[in-house]
């Protein structure tokens, strides 16, 4: 087994998988029906994503795993998704400062990983580096809207970057796996993603009225399976039919 | 009376009545109240399918599924514009549906309680809803049939997904086609009542038949749908929980036994199983989003000062 | 295997474990210190009250399992506890008036199951009917309270009492192997213990400036595991680590 | 001044202080820092343990599980009640923590992630708790000693019964034993670290030691507690994270490596992994607590009306 290439792909498919998860929760429950068809849009490109990923991850391994055995058989701590990706939904602001951060760096990244060396992940890309570089858009304009709009929705955009700032250098984290596949051309290295991350940022809370946060002491240990406490729950409901009933069919 | 006259002569050449012509306002009060009570049963039916989305047992189904949430919030705000066509605001229907003056489909006062739930209500709920809409594509008010066309393509493959779903389970581990028939078991008799009262107790039929903005009678439809999904049941391999279906070899139909009417009036008084759940979270969503509601409109209004200054 | 018998003492065990998994979720998140203390312990009388109705259960049935193999492998529609004891915590009040409905059926069953013809029963009813009858005192001192508190609190104990008010013919309910253990001198009828319940429930209702609710649709099904849509999820959390390692013993 | 020196004295001859007597505000201030942290530190530590009581994998765990989250509240309570004998007040308190100006053990700041992290917790961090807290038994201010001998007879049975999960856990499945090496991995430097800085930066050991507020330092407290923890981690067969542990035969105790005191630090700053959640969660509980609060004060001050009357 490949199993830098089997580390990145996990990474890229379980950061997709868990936010579309989270997004699937606001299913019904958005501030207006548009809101909540656009969340649905958005995760249905993170699954689909995910599928994809986590499918290829699976032939890489060659232990005859699916994306569905990868989803739905895992425990947390074999989860690689940023730590970013499994926070909890909160408030609208909440979602949107994390899909803003996430998207933008993802956009980035997939865009990059067009002209990767390996064929089935550029193919990959291409579809998702699409998808993502509307994400971005997407979350850009309401963190523009909700900066610049009341007292109430800006100080919420301050509490939501306060809170999802801290996750942004796990976000960017190269690990061992990442740069062995980054040496053989398969990946770009995030770090060098990193300073146009900053300059969207900039520009999108200027515009938004909204302070880039200071420096925090980073919250480390997604790439490693060194989750919050947030991922177990969210996994303990997502696996629940194929735990269950582990011989079925679905 | 020249203008009822003519309205009348044209609904019944089966011409279409657009926004700007002339109505009578029973013919105006009757289509909101039913359109909106359509929209609504779009939206508040996001919630017992919600309820899966998160557990859905595989990326596969899950991607369906979130996709088919979608299309009922989609036919949701067509039919929240058809409406507004006849003079009504979203804000205020939202309001009727929140206060309960508005009602909603009793089916999703109905609990999902496991996986083939979902296959059920694309199936049956599905499927009795395109029993009622297929007439209404050809309704007598022109957006309201438009946005029909429309939902009834959607409906027509989401009821071909429900059925997917529960063929899965019934070709699965004897633990799966339990399920299966657990679902049929609980929706079966809800999807009938979707019907609406039997005809000799539905009062406002007669003149909405009259009007086009019904085009066949409610047990007529309800026959259809049994008629429709009894050998659909049977090439499932499930047996629908009514001891007293047969098929009447004279008629041409299947006999079916009597609805719990009274059931049907509790849920239409809004004590469906679940009406507390759907409309505290209908409410808490709408409530929980005001300020960002408000920050969208306070961004816009601000925008559009510095674009005219 | 004795059904009926199994059947009772499930519906019995299944009462106290849901109830009692859901005042667990109260952990580090109640009004008050003093409360928090009291919910555990409530919860700690329940969880060893379902500890020996399951035991005794598995026993009943003779086909090796144990309470564990009970609790933490069934699925929702096998479970056979009241829709009442699985109704979300919502807030404080909603908590109290699930709470006092449910002690003041529970007590008055329970210092009946002491007369029980079966030993087993009758030695576990002796130790729970004592516990109970101070959970029904508990509740109903807090009925009081916020009753009679505030406006905001009266408020609140309206829409609970609504809430609950759906699910108490469930409650009562004796179904097909409730009365054939009641013909055999097992355990009494629990529509004879209604009249009780309900002069206790007006009493304390008028004791605390709160209307009795007037008669609503009933919503049944729990005893033939026909439930809410939040027993799946209360189960999906409970029970994640037995199902995720089913050979495991803790 | 004689006061002083006859408070002084008193201390070093080991006999009580007790809440009417004279003492330093210095002494007093001290105090009410220390045990309203400690008592802060006991409601808090609730919730990552609180995180697995609705995940607990049997009811015998269930059940010893909220016995012990049990007993740290009814702690915490006590360690109020002995602040309050300084002349401070439970609400201040609360309010000092929830605004940030308290702090409490910056060990509760890290995530339970699995449930092995229960019987970590058990072991390490109350066995921690244990060692800083069996010479707080003779500390010189009554009330707190008092408080101390209880809570500490409490903790040994919590200390024995999270090494009896982990036990269990090493002997059952791989997995299992997985669980407990990883508990032990996340949770052991932050154990280390619950002795507080290393003594050569810790400004005010010196006068807490001298007032018997504190009887040993943080370092010589540290290495009771490695010394007595290794061999347990023998027994369970576990590897303890550091690669620079190692016996030392001359010094009579284990040597070990160095301690990230920039995390500590950035954890007493309230940046820790969950530091966020732990006081979200604890000024949710107070605020949606508050008409529970006020509606019991407004019914006891009608019922003393009605007494009075």
């Amino acid at each position: 087994m490949d199993a830098p290439l089997f580390g990145v792909l996990t990474q890229l498919g379980d950061d997709s998988l868990i936010l579309g998860q989270r997004l699937c929760e606001w299913c019904g429950h958005a501030p207006t029906i548009e809101v909540d068809l656009s969340l649905s849009n958005l995760a249905l490109d993170l699954i689909g994503q995910a599928t994809l990923l986590l499918d290829y991850a699976g032939v890489v391994e060659g232990a005859g795993r699916d994306a569905d055995r990868l989803a739905f058989h895992r425990s947390a701590e074999a989860f690689r998704n940023c730590l970013l990706a499994e926070q909890p939904n909160g408030d609208f602001a909440q979602t949107i400062v994390r899909h803003f951060f996430y998207a933008t760096y993802a956009a980035a990244l997939f865009e990059e990983l067009v002209h990767s060396s390996d064929r089935r992940l550029s193919e990959i890309a291409a579809k998702a580096a699409k998808e993502l570089r509307y994400h971005a858009e997407y979350a850009a304009d309401w963190v523009v809207r909700l900066g610049d709009g009341t007292e109430e929705s800006n100080a919420r955009m301050r509490d939501a970057l306060a809170w999802h700032w801290r996750f942004v250098d796990d976000l960017f984290l190269d690990d061992a796996d990442w740069v062995a596949c980054a040496e053989r051309g398969l990946v770009p290295l995030r770090q060098a993603l990193r300073p146009a991350f900053g300059d969207i940022v900039a520009t999108v809370l200027g515009r938004a009225g909204l302070d880039v946060p200071g420096k925090v002491w980073p919250i480390m240990g997604g790439r490693s399976g060194r989750h919050s406490e947030h991922l177990s729950t969210l996994l303990a409901i997502m696996q629940v039919l194929p735990r269950a009933h582990p011989q079925a069919a679905w | 009376a020249g203008l009822l006259a003519a309205f009348e002569a044209r609904v019944a050449a089966d011409e279409f009545i657009e926004p700007n012509d002339w109505m009578p306002e029973a013919y105006r009060r009757t289509l909101v109240r039913q359109i909106s009570q359509h929209a609504h049963s779009e939206i508040v039916g996001m919630l017992p399918e919600g309820n899966w989305l998160t557990r859905a047992p595989s990326l596969k189904r899950k991607a369906i599924l979130l996709a088919k949430v979608q299309d009922e919030g989609g036919h949701g705000l067509y039919l929240y514009c058809a409406a507004e066509t006849l003079g009504t605001s979203r804000e205020d229907m939202i309001d009727a549906l929140h206060s309960g003056r508005a009602k909603y489909s009793t089916i999703f006062n109905y609990p999902t309680l496991n996986w083939a739930d979902i296959g059920a209500i694309g199936w049956l709920v599905d499927g009795a809803a395109i029993m009622n809409q297929v007439p209404l594509q050809r309704t007598s008010y022109g957006p309201y049939a438009r946005a029909m066309v429309r939902v009834c393509k959607e409906e027509s493959f989401h009821q071909r997904q429900g059925y997917d779903l529960l063929l899965a389970l019934v070709n699965g581990l004897p633990e799966q086609k339990a399920m299966a028939q657990d679902a049929l078991n609980r929706w079966w008799w809800p999807a009938l009542m979707m019907f609406g009262p039997p005809d000799d107790n539905s009062p406002n039929s007669a003149q909405s038949i009259r009007w086009r903005i019904k085009r066949e009678t409610n047990d007529e439809l309800r026959q259809k749908f049994v008629d429709a999904t009894v050998p659909q049941a049977e090439l499932l391999g499930l047996a629908i929980p009514d001891p007293d279906l047969r098929w009447n070899e004279e008629g041409g139909h299947y006999d079916f036994g009597a609805i719990q009417w009274d059931e049907f009036y509790a849920a239409v008084r809004g004590e469906g199983p679940t009406a507390r759940e759907r409309i505290t979270a209908r409410r808490a969503a709408w409530d929980e989003g005001a300020w960002v509601r408000d920050a969208a409109t306070a961004h816009e209004a601000k925008r559009a000062a510095l674009a005219a200054a």
